[in-house]
């Protein structure tokens, strides 16, 4: 372990029309640390996580970000075009390791929807192609906003194996889940 | 300066016939000043009157 | 150059957003004529304010969801997470709906307005005129589409439609000035000098605006 | 140093007990001034020789007109108070301001129109202020249902505050344009602009039934401002020592 956080989070708070979301956290994540943040439905998972990628602003606190290569982030939203074919959306997430993005393809079983238009796959169907983005990234901060929902189990196990190998890189990772899976990490827990 | 314009109280509500332009602007400012003040006190009335309520 | 590509791609798929604002205006441009007696003459009266009006009716119908789309699917976010420059997205966007519209519909009006005015200098005229000016109201509604962004494009339009007044009283003007044959270079250089502040500015606001919105 | 004084001072705590401080005096003083320029206009001024006696709808359109664009100024210095310094109260200044905005440019319409007709002939012209004054007013309610479309009050500020930006912007160039395109299209109309020098028990009273007017507006701002505060700040814990 070093000491090199790339988030640290002193005393954050958030509010909505003078509606207290959550007040006072801190938390910090090193490199190849993992944070596990939980918290019921509703209690600010969501904008905890967008304040972190500095949308949002906290209405309370600092929170500062130290990761120098970017940070890799998939949503509830995924960015998927859905009157672009597989491919066109492929191309407009512009990742550049051809070889990887091929054998991505494979793994996630998409190649013979390449010319398919978004639209007409299924919800799972759709967030592996998402899913590339992150398994494609060359930053050192992943953020993920419930990763596993919608995805099969084979999915969820190349998922899982994927953010442990990124761990092991040396690579952060923040994410929600309700889902509970194999990645060993620090827990947050929001009220 | 101060002299009355007009010769008797029905002259001043007729003015030659301008009156009742004269007359019908003044009763609109007066009634739309009316509506916002009574309109803004009552809302505030109100608000009070929820805040008091729980305790 | 990249962005600009995949902005074209992704507008060319949307062929709905782009052809329907040519189309409207085409039939607008048609309704004209039905609406007059048919004489020539009446017809060049009012054929031009009925112009103007149709390229700033066709540009607010273009921008209708210029951003709504990449709002709700997340783009902007991934965007901004990007930091890559939200402004200069902005106007790359609002060059491809230009040249996808605005360039089109000028061609329109160029062609509409020698058939009906049977004048070729004065049409030809025209097509300066209406190219610049589409591409001030495409700017101007794109500032009122992202400040009422999931809000519906009819709010956008009612407060950012003041600001185009002043660029249709100078389209009035300057159609008087060609038919006078006085100083149109200086209304083109007048709707220029408009043009070189907007396409400054309204990126910037708009990137503001929209980060506002994302927040 | 200069924002935590500022933010000090324009905490909504200090100045909704400020206003309530000086409310009354304001109202009052306000009303008897404008009472008494309004009688003193309408009944005691001599009959002017060219309009007759309509002219003296001026001591009632005139302050509507001038306060309305005084009103989007106000709410312009706002937003930038707001954007720039963050201060909470210029944000809800700026939303308290635009119904009563909308109110003037209404009264300055509406009065404009009844003063034509006997004086123009006709209760409308496409002149250059009228129609600034219509654009200014669709401009006002524009805001405001901007405004309301949104659920969270701190986006709808900050939003809010750059259109109103933006529009300050446009106000002038409405106007010079508008001033422009008229001056061509009809050449000798009677316009507001070339106003006759005026006699001084004309204009005492119209200088006023203006301060008169603007105290007026000024507590419904009040007014309007509290209730907005009352509004956004009821979590607040002084908010019930308050009430």
């Amino acid at each position: 372990m070093n000491n090199n956080y790339l988030i640290v989070a002193e005393n954050i708070g958030y509010k909505i029309n003078e509606n207290k979301l959550f007040h006072n956290l801190s938390f910090d994540v090193a490199e190849g640390e993992a944070l596990h943040i939980c918290g019921d439905n509703g209690s600010g998972k969501s904008t905890l996580i967008r304040i972190i990628l500095g949308i949002t602003k906290q209405t309370k606190g600092n929170i500062k970000n130290n990761s120098s290569h970017g940070i890799t982030y998939l949503g509830h939203k995924n960015a998927i075009k859905n009157y672009l074919t597989l491919e066109d959306n492929i191309l407009l997430m512009e990742l550049n390791d051809k070889e990887e993005l091929n054998k991505y393809i494979e793994i996630l079983n998409l190649r013979k929807y390449m010319d398919v238009i978004a639209a007409n796959l299924s919800f799972g169907q759709q967030k592996k192609l998402a899913l590339l983005r992150i398994f494609l990234n060359n930053s050192d901060l992943i953020i993920l906003d419930e990763p596993f929902v919608g995805l099969d189990i084979e999915t969820q196990d190349i998922l899982s194996e994927f953010l442990n190998n990124q761990l092991k890189m040396n690579k952060s990772i923040i994410y929600t889940s309700h889902i509970s899976c194999q990645i060993e990490s620090k827990i947050l827990k929001i009220n | 300066m101060f002299e009355f314009a007009f010769n008797s109280f029905y002259e001043a509500i007729y003015m030659n016939g301008h009156g009742i332009y004269v007359w019908s602007v003044l009763a609109i400012v007066c009634l739309s000043l009316l509506v916002f003040f009574t309109l803004y006190s009552s809302k505030i009335k109100q608000i009070k009157k929820k805040l008091n309520e729980p305790n | 150059m990249k962005i600009i590509r995949l902005e074209f791609l992704k507008l060319k798929k949307k062929t709905r957003t782009w052809l329907g604002p040519v189309l409207v205006f085409w039939l607008m441009m048609i309704a004209y004529p039905l609406t007059v007696e048919f004489l020539q003459e009446k017809l060049e009266v009012g054929f031009f304010s009925v112009l103007w009006i149709a390229i700033l009716i066709s540009m607010m119908l273009a921008t209708e969801d210029i951003f709504l789309e990449d709002f709700n699917d997340g783009t902007l976010e991934q965007i901004m997470i990007k930091t890559s420059s939200f402004s200069t997205l902005v106007s790359v966007k609002i060059l491809t709906y230009w040249i996808f519209v605005g360039i089109p519909i000028s061609i329109l009006s160029f062609i509409f307005s020698f058939g009906t005015t049977e004048d070729l200098a004065l049409s030809l005229m025209i097509f300066p005129l209406s190219i610049i000016s589409s591409y001030i109201f495409l700017n101007l509604f794109v500032m009122g589409n992202a400040l009422s962004l999931n809000k519906g494009s009819v709010l956008g339009a009612l407060v950012t439609m003041p600001l185009a007044l002043p660029v249709l009283i100078v389209l009035g003007k300057s159609i008087i000035a060609i038919q006078l044959s006085i100083n149109y270079l200086g209304f083109i250089f007048l709707l220029l000098g408009c043009l070189s502040i907007i396409i400054v500015t309204v990126p910037l606001v708009v990137s503001y605006i929209i980060k506002a919105h994302l927040e | 140093m200069i924002k935590k004084f500022i933010h000090q001072f324009a905490s909504p705590k200090t100045y909704l007990f400020q206003v309530n401080k000086f409310y009354n005096y304001i109202f009052f003083i306000s009303v008897f001034i404008y009472i008494s320029s309004i009688t003193w206009g309408l009944l005691f001024t001599p009959e002017d020789f060219v309009q007759g006696n309509s002219f003296r709808i001026i001591y009632l359109h005139v302050p509507a007109s001038f306060i309305s664009q005084s009103l989007y100024a106000a709410m312009a210095v706002s937003s930038i108070v707001y954007l720039v310094w963050r201060v909470k109260l210029a944000a809800y200044l700026v939303i308290a301001i635009a119904p009563i905005g909308a109110m003037t440019t209404f009264i300055a319409l509406i009065s404009g129109s009844i003063w034509g007709i006997p004086t123009w002939g006709t209760w409308w012209q496409w002149d250059a202020r009228i129609t600034s004054t219509l654009i200014l007013f669709i401009m006002y309610l524009g805001l405001i249902s901007f405004h309301n479309s949104f659920s969270n009050y701190e986006k709808a500020d900050k939003l809010l505050s750059w259109l109103v930006i933006v529009g300050a912007v446009n106000i002038p160039i409405i106007k010079k344009s508008v001033d422009w395109w008229s001056t061509l299209h009809q050449s000798a109309s009677i316009t507001l602009t070339n106003k006759p020098s005026i006699d001084p028990s004309m204009l005492y009273p119209l200088i006023g039934s203006i301060i008169g007017f603007f105290g007026l507006i000024l507590c419904l701002v009040l007014l309007s401002s509290k209730n907005q505060i009352l509004i956004r700040e009821k979590t607040k814990s002084w908010i019930k020592d308050y009430v």
